[in-house]
């Protein structure tokens, strides 16, 4: 069962995201107020219209492609720049190693909410500037995780076997360490994916989620929140939606790391 | 002796951490838009320049950036981080106030969620049902934001059913009460948590599972469920509770959407409104607890780590 | 060895443990075919083979141990009564109890978090009905019957402040806590060096004598069988060669395959010197170390001499065997030599550089060194096909070496040198067989044309057949090229067989040196003696023999 | 369940320390006006009525005179006289204090006290409304001890006074025996329990753990209205309204600015912002109850999008001008105003791009002139028409107003009706003022608000006082509230 749905709902996502405008030829924007709340299933707005009368459907489409660049950039960002930092740590050990780890600590410790507000006011608010702050927020996490497995790996003796053959520092880092911790970071990276997208939305609040009007499907869960009571929809479809994202991503996830251990692929 | 002088040091690596948060936060806030005076009178007529600038003398803001950030680290030795722009008391004794209600939220739901998620995680290897319920249902709860959760839980068990109050704290005088009015917020912060430990936990069952002391331990007779406590749990708990203090750890700021929901007045939703108005000292304060918390609670799991797993302390 | 003799034992009593036609098979894949075979009371049965011929499939099928994707069948009859199909009730009983087992890797046998006395007692508790404080008291006791020194303190450390040899004891301990018929001992000696093995093989004689237990002994080194065995049953690919009493399977072994095992053991005693290597022709001096030391240090303060005041010269053409226990420092050496190990004291020179002493640089890497690894699973790229970590070997080392060929067919051609089909080229780590891998790693150590190649305990983790062809194929290479050679090794007669010279390590010293006959024939040092005795026999006989006589110093032969 | 004569209030905000003077929201009024008593207050009809004043006279709009009650003491026994009334209206008159009625108090003269009993403040340029900023609840007659920046002010002579203090959490009043109606208050006390998210104090309210909550939030409004024995009690609040960036092109220009008025769609702005509850406003809003109400105020423009139109194609605008909108995301009325304004906008070929940080971000933003439009709120804690003055006179003057705008003519005018006294006359000079800001649009107003508290019907006596008196008049209503 999992074979066929998991495959199906990525394919929906996906269409959204290249095509989905072209799909749904409405405008996201396009409000009528008198025609809000209207139901799932209204002639003309297949899964009803919000507070201020939009397509619902079209926010939607047109939500898909900013909600997944955000969250792909943002975590791709994130990935880069946690690896080379846990990496060097771990492989330089000593002052380096300290200061870098105990700089991801003390990122760490600061409350998200004012690292994001820090990162806004020198950036001002706009989609680059939300990938940045995710980016910035889940650094932390990936550092950690490439330094503990590059500890674990820098031991092992193929890494020796290059030395003593003469690797330049660089291939030893890109050439062995990296291939051989790509498993766990594509875990990290497919929850990562996931807060991502839920993070992003609760960035809203400050002011600095993706730019209003444009819809993005985060800020239409947070949005709709406020009508839970009287109009769930607004709050359950983009909510579908994001929950549909996130299984899709952390099984890619998974899939990627079995293609990825060659135990998994042929033999030539 | 090893463990004290180990301890020490990190003792004193967390306490330059913390200082460094604290300059760290102390500048971004000058880099922040927004001025407190001029937030504080937003809502008032009649204000012009003259006003403004007699509260930011009033407040202290007047003097030279340096000046306020001396006062603010020698402050910070005396954990004085000044008096509250919004309130007019000091922030030390606002913060305290809202500690509990954080500390208990955050140590329930900690508790709850670890317990129940190493429960789930130990059920997912053992029975079919539980892998399903881990597998599909975990993700599931992963990506529903807690406000969402918080609100469908208050809709369905408090309005709809009437079964338990809608939000709000009662105070210990009244236990029952209380720990009515606690059961929904432990919830909806438990629930995620159990789903991450219950993953972590199953992925290191499978990992301890295929070591040789339990293949041992089935060959001198040891029934399967002593074999599974004795051999397999004990052993992956230890990575588990590392992971479970990193989460414990970044609790105590992220209840903020929790605290909202149910109402309760913790540290994040301070936080949050004292960001709202740029109160800098009860900012300063705020942030001084949460990355107190969590790099105590880190420094913490480090140490117990070598009580769980002998072969790192005894090294 | 039991107080009877084995064919009188077998005749007289009913046997303990009757395996009829067993299959074992994992999924479609037949591990086990057909095998039967019979232990009397008091009696030892060794199982040899090669690696994966199913000996341990085979020990843990009698103890339900496989799990789940495992389909047993046949008969397993122990003490007359029927174990097949498992009846896991009944199993728990007789686990541990009536048949006990022992692991070859001792510590990840025994579970790191709990202390020895704990898991002791557990298991004694697991049993017979004790308090706590009982169940210590005969666990300090069991302790001290398997000679461990210090049972009161041991009881209170955690297997990892153990070391190999004590752990074996634990195990041992452990295994005989309630008196068990049966002791199966999975290859229980193959992860320890020769001293503390042939300690441990003589403790498991004395308790067996004691008593009276059978014995299920698992291994494929030859001289452990001559030393222990009964009788003696061949494997090969799941399936019975031969099975008889020990002293005839070496005498006259009736099937090729097992004279062919026979001979791959080399021997001492079978003068398997290497009389006609030759003298290095060269006296060009390749490495030079003056008074290297290395000293660890441990928490708390506590220092380690690994190396102390070594002075060791290699010229060209030589293959020096570096010989001592486990922890006598020959790792550190030659991680010294390929670069890996900053030294605290002395000077390393190689290829007249000098690489290591008073205003060298931050590199210590030299171009002109190589190395083949103990572990050549682990020391292959998992994550690299067979020709790119080649290519990847010879590309960094075209920096040093500008006339190094990159080119497939090179590497294809190199592939050919050790022996490996070139379409191994494209394939990965783990879809080559331990042979082939460490054959590859002698390829890439021979690539790079060095002066050098430091080989640490390159075929310990291969089974013997296949220890001998890479062992004949690295000779052959030697003498094609020329390179010097440190040779690690805790296997005196490997040693023997490949080496110019001899040096003898102990607790970071050089304790001897020379040519490998001299040194061999006539240990000058105690230590050196005392490593020799300790090797055992490939031969029932010569082996009772010589554990006859008092033991002591000079009594080798 | 004590003896069902406290009231159980769910408050909008968390009440700190209360400070003497400045204002802190509409959550500290309404706990200020339970503890603190002024000269005077406001009844239900949101006329000025004695307090601790017994009685008062404008002897001509700069002179007033105010007769004390006798026996008047504080909470904590401290006598009340004219010298204790004169320190804190000096109090409240200083710069530094940055008290909510410095506006008007920031042309005191001199405060006499011929006697204990009588209080004479005398202005230096008239100010027909003086009394209605005394009854503003900021304004409480404070003891001595209040008057220092940053001091603690629970001690007052309210009719409630303060039992216990769980910070951030509650706040419990029980009657006070020294008020001096103290006969007519019915209930033995109020528990006021700190609801910051609307939706979170609606469910409180629907749920039974408060009787009575204020500033319902829109979208509750049909949740409470179908709950059976809950009373949603709503009036028209505060407004909404544009600021404009005089200082640069194009609202430099009139014109657009007028074509702007004609430009948005009032009705969809309440719909939007207010789920429907609010009045669209076509000119400037005023509370009926006040003396000098003009209903002609209310009519300056309508939404006329084709006006619109021509007016920018008259001030020579180019369709698709990209001008920056101002607005908070810290409350989602404004920026849900802000999205229905953006398309009313769109419509008339304005590109509107919204800016919508926090509020802090948003109030330096808007003080500061980086903007080009803004959306605003008022509300205005005085109910006559010198309430527009805050919002013509531009910014940094006003941190009401448009950036760079100059209103002197306006507040000419205006400042000419306070002066006057009869109130036929006065209508006059405010209708100049009024044209002159239909003509030059130098704020927009857009919309006046619902404002709304709820209670269970157990609860009697309470009424949400129309206009902008919902926010600054209604908290004195719970003295005259019982409970059932
Ligand atoms: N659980 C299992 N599932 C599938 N195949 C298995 C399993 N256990 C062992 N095998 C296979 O069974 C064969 C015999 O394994 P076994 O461990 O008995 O060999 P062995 O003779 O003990 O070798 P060694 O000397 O290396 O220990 C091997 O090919 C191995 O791959
Ligand atoms: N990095 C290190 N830090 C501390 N001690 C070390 C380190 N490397 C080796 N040692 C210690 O130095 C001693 C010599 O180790 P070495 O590995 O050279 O022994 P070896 O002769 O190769 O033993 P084996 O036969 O078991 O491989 C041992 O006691 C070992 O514990
Ligand atoms: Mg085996
Ligand atoms: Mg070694």
């Amino acid at each position: 069962m999992k074979r066929i749905i998991l495959p199906l709902i990525a394919g929906i996502l996906v269409a959204f995201a290249v095509a989905g405008p072209l799909l749904v030829p409405v405008d996201p924007l396009a409000q009528n107020i008198l025609a809000r709340f209207a139901p799932v299933g209204t002639p003309g707005h297949l899964l009803g219209t919000d507070n201020f009368g939009r397509d619902i459907l079209a926010r939607i489409a047109t939500g898909a492609q900013v909600e997944l660049l955000t969250a792909l950039a943002s975590t791709m960002i994130a990935l880069s720049l946690g690896v080379s930092i846990g990496v060097t740590a771990a492989y330089s050990r000593g002052l380096t190693e300290d200061f870098l780890m105990r700089g991801i600590d003390v990122m760490l410790s600061i409350p998200p909410l004012i690292l994001a507000l820090l990162v806004v006011a020198v950036l001002g608010p706009s989609v680059p500037t939300l990938i940045g702050v995710l980016a910035l927020l889940f650094t932390p996490g990936f550092a950690r995780v490439a330094y503990g497995q590059t500890l674990s790996v820098r031991s092992r003796p193929f890494i020796q076997a290059a030395i003593i053959f003469g690797a330049p520092r660089r291939s030893i880092i890109l050439g062995q360490i990296l291939p051989n911790i790509v498993a766990p970071l594509l875990a990290q990276a497919s929850l990562t994916i996931a807060s991502a997208i839920l993070v992003g939305s609760g960035l809203g609040y400050l002011g600095l989620g993706i730019r209003p009007p444009m819809p993005s499907w985060g800020g239409m869960v947070a949005d709709g929140q406020r009508y839970l009571a009287t109009h769930p929809m607004l709050m359950l479809i983009p909510g579908l939606f994001v929950v549909s994202a996130i299984l899709t991503f952390s099984a890619l996830g998974d899939t990627l790391r079995t293609l990825w251990d060659p135990r998994e692929q042929g033999g030539r | 002796m090893g463990l004290a002088a180990y301890c020490g040091k990190r003792i004193l690596i967390g306490l330059a951490m913390i200082v460094c948060v604290q300059v760290i936060i102390f500048l971004a806030i000058q880099v922040v838009p927004g001025d407190p005076v001029e937030a504080m009178l937003s809502e008032t007529a009649g204000i012009g320049p003259d006003v403004v600038a007699a509260l930011r003398q009033q407040f202290g803001l007047d003097k030279p950036m340096p000046v306020r950030l001396l006062n603010h680290v020698i402050g910070l030795l005396r954990l004085d981080f000044g008096i509250s722009f919004q309130y007019s008391q000091p922030a030390f004794d606002i913060i305290a106030s809202r500690l509990a209600v954080s500390i208990e939220l955050v140590v329930l739901a900690a508790f709850f969620g670890i317990t129940g998620g190493i429960l789930l995680g130990s059920l997912s290897v053992q029975t079919r049902w539980g892998d399903r319920l881990v597998s599909i249902l975990g993700p599931v709860i992963l990506s529903v934001p807690g406000y969402v959760l918080g609100s469908v839980l208050i809709l369905g068990l408090s309005l709809s059913l009437g079964w338990l109050p809608a939000g709000g704290v009662a105070p210990f005088s009244d236990p029952a009460e209380h720990v009515r009015r606690l059961v929904l917020p432990v919830v909806t912060l438990a629930l995620p948590i159990a789903a991450t430990i219950a993953k972590v936990t199953r992925f290191e069952i499978l990992e301890v599972r295929t070591q040789d002391w339990v293949r041992t331990s089935r060959a001198y007779g040891f029934p399967t469920r002593v074999t599974f406590r004795r051999d397999i749990l004990r052993n992956a708990l230890t990575p588990v509770l590392t992971i479970s203090a990193l989460e414990l750890g970044g609790l105590i700021g992220a209840t903020v959407l929790v605290e909202k929901v149910f109402n309760l007045s913790g540290l994040g939703s301070l936080l949050v409104s004292s960001v709202s108005v740029r109160d800098y000292p009860l900012i300063q304060g705020a942030v001084f607890v949460i990355s107190a918390f969590y790099i105590a609670i880190n420094i913490i799991s480090d140490i117990m780590y070598g009580f769980l797993d002998p072969r790192v302390s005894k090294r | 060895m039991g107080i009877l003799t084995p064919e009188a034992t077998a005749i007289a009593k009913p046997p303990l443990l009757a395996v009829r036609g067993l299959n074992i098979a994992f999924g479609d894949t037949g591990i086990v075919k057909d095998l039967s075979f019979d232990i009397a009371p008091g009696e030892t049965l060794a199982i040899v083979g090669e690696s994966g011929s199913g000996k341990s499939v085979t020990a843990l099928s009698l103890l339900g141990l496989l799990g789940p994707r495992a389909r047993v069948t046949g008969s397993i009859a122990f003490g007359g009564e029927e174990l097949l199909p498992y009846d896991f009730g009944r199993l728990t009983g007789l686990r541990g109890n009536d048949v006990s087992i022992i692991f070859q890797e001792p510590m990840a046998a025994l579970n790191p978090v709990y202390k020895i006395g704990r898991q002791l007692g557990d298991v004694l508790r697991n049993h017979l009905k004790l308090s706590p404080a009982e169940a210590r008291a005969r666990a300090v006791e069991l302790l001290h019957k398997v000679k461990l020194p210090n049972p009161e303190v041991k009881c209170d450390q955690y297997p990892f402040e153990l070391s190999g040899g004590q752990l074996q004891r634990v195990m041992i301990a452990m295994a005989i806590a309630c008196r068990p018929r049966l002791l199966i001992a999975d290859e229980p000696t193959t992860a320890l060096d020769v001293t503390v093995q042939a300690r441990i093989l003589d403790l498991l004689r004395e308790l067996q004598a004691e008593m009276g237990m059978s014995i299920l002994f698992i291994t494929h080194d030859f001289g452990v069988v001559a030393d222990i065995a009964d009788r003696v049953l061949v494997m090969r690919h799941g399936e019975k060669i031969e099975t008889g009493p020990a002293g005839d399977l070496f005498s006259a072994p009736r099937e090729d395959y097992t004279r062919m095992l026979l001979s791959a053991v080399p021997s001492l005693e079978r003068r398997d010197f290497l009389e006609d290597a030759p003298a290095p022709s060269d006296d060009t001096t390749v490495l030079e170390f003056r008074d290297v030391g290395i000293t660890f240090y441990g928490r708390r303060g506590h220092e380690l001499k690994a190396l102390d005041g070594i002075d060791l010269t290699i010229r060209r053409n030589e293959v020096v065997a570096l010989v001592g226990e486990s922890g006598s420092g020959k790792s550190t050496l030659g991680n010294v030599a390929a670069g890996l190990l900053r030294v605290n004291r002395g000077q390393v020179t190689i290829d007249g550089r000098l690489r290591q002493g008073a205003g060298t640089g931050k590199d210590l890497h030299s171009p002109g060194v190589s190395m083949v690894f103990q572990d050549a699973n682990a020391s292959l790229n998992p994550r690299m096909r067979i020709g790119a970590t080649l290519r990847a070997a010879l590309q960094w080392n075209r920096r040093y070496k500008p006339g190094l060929d990159c080119s497939d067919g090179h590497i294809r051609h190199l592939l050919s040198e050790v022996g490996l089909a070139p379409e191994l080229f494209d394939r990965f780590p783990h879809e080559l067989s331990g042979g082939q891998k460490q054959r590859v790693g002698i390829a890439r150590a021979l690539s790079v044309k060095p002066s050098l190649v430091v080989a640490d305990e390159p075929t310990s983790a291969l089974d013997v057949s296949v220890q001998k062809t890479v062992l004949e194929l690295f000779r052959k290479l030697q003498r094609q090229y020329g390179f010097a050679c440190i040779f690690i090794t805790h296997d005196l007669s490997l040693a023997a067989s490949i080496s110019n010279r001899v040096v003898v390590m102990n607790r970071g010293r050089i304790v001897e040196q020379g040519p490998a006959a001299e040194v061999l024939r006539n240990p000058a040092d105690a230590y050196t003696r005392a490593l020799l005795d300790s090797i055992p026999l490939p031969d029932p006989a010569a082996q009772r023999a010589r554990r006859a006589r008092p033991a002591g110093p000079g009594t080798h032969p | 369940q004590d003896d069902g004569r406290m009231l159980t209030f769910g408050l909008s905000a968390n009440v700190g320390n209360l400070i003497y003077g400045p204002s802190r929201g509409a959550a500290q009024f309404i706990v200020n006006q339970q503890l603190h008593r002024g000269l005077v207050k406001f009844d239900e009809n949101g006329t000025v009525v004695p307090a601790l004043a017994e009685s008062f006279e404008a002897v001509d709009t700069s002179t007033y005179r105010f007769t004390l009650r006798k026996g008047l003491v504080f909470h904590d026994g401290t006598p009340i006289d004219s010298a204790t009334v004169k320190a804190s209206l000096e109090y409240l008159a200083r710069r530094e204090t940055g008290a909510a009625i410095y506006a008007a108090l920031s042309t005191l003269e001199a405060i006499e006290t011929p006697d204990a009993h009588t209080v004479l403040v005398r202005l230096s340029k008239p100010n027909a409304s003086l009394l209605d900023y005394l009854a503003d609840p900021n304004a409480g007659i404070s003891p001595p001890a209040a008057l220092a920046p940053g001091a603690v002010n629970w001690i007052g002579a309210g009719p409630f006074r303060l039992k216990a203090n769980d910070s951030g959490v509650s706040l419990t009043l029980v009657k006070a025996d020294t008020y001096y109606d103290k006969d007519a208050v019915a209930l033995d006390g109020v528990k006021f329990i700190f609801y910051p998210d609307s939706s979170a104090r609606a469910n409180a309210l629907i749920a039974g753990d408060v009787d009575m909550v204020d500033f319902v939030g829109w979208e509750d409004f049909e949740r409470i209205e179908a709950t059976p024995k809950l009373v949603l009690d709503a009036v028209p609040g505060p407004f909404v309204y544009t600021l404009f960036n005089t200082g640069r092109a194009p609202f430099d220009n009139p014109k657009v600015r007028q074509a702007i008025a004609y430009a948005i769609n009032r009705d969809n702005v309440v719909a939007a912002a207010f789920y429907g509850h609010g009045n669209p406003l076509n000119g400037m809003p005023m509370s009926p109850g006040n003396d000098r109400y003009d209903p002609a105020m209310g009519e300056l423009w309508s939404y006329d999008p084709d006006k619109a139109r021509a007016l920018l194609a008259e001030a020579g605008v180019a369709k698709g001008m990209k001008i920056s909108l101002l607005t908070s995301s810290t409350y989602s009325f404004f920026r849900d105003m802000a999205l229905s304004m953006q398309a009313d906008l769109k419509a008339v070929g304005i590109d509107a791009e919204l800016n919508a940080p926090d509020w802090p971000t948003y109030t330096s933003a808007k003080n500061g002139g980086n903007y080009d439009l803004a959306v605003a709120g008022g509300a205005p804690s005085v109910t006559g028409p010198v309430y527009m003055q805050a919002y013509a006179v531009g910014a940094p003057a006003s941190s009401f107003g448009s950036y760079g705008y100059d209103a002197s003519e306006i507040v000419a005018h205006i400042q000419a009706g306070e002066a006057i006294a009869g109130d036929e006359e006065a209508r006059a000079e405010y209708a100049k003022a009024v044209r002159i800001i239909g003509d030059q649009v130098p704020f927009l107003p857009l919309a006046q608000r619902s404002q709304a508290f709820a209670y269970t019907d157990r609860v009697k006596g309470f009424r949400n006082i129309p206009g902008f008196l919902s926010i600054t008049g209604t908290g004195y209503m719970i003295e005259k509230t019982s409970i059932r």
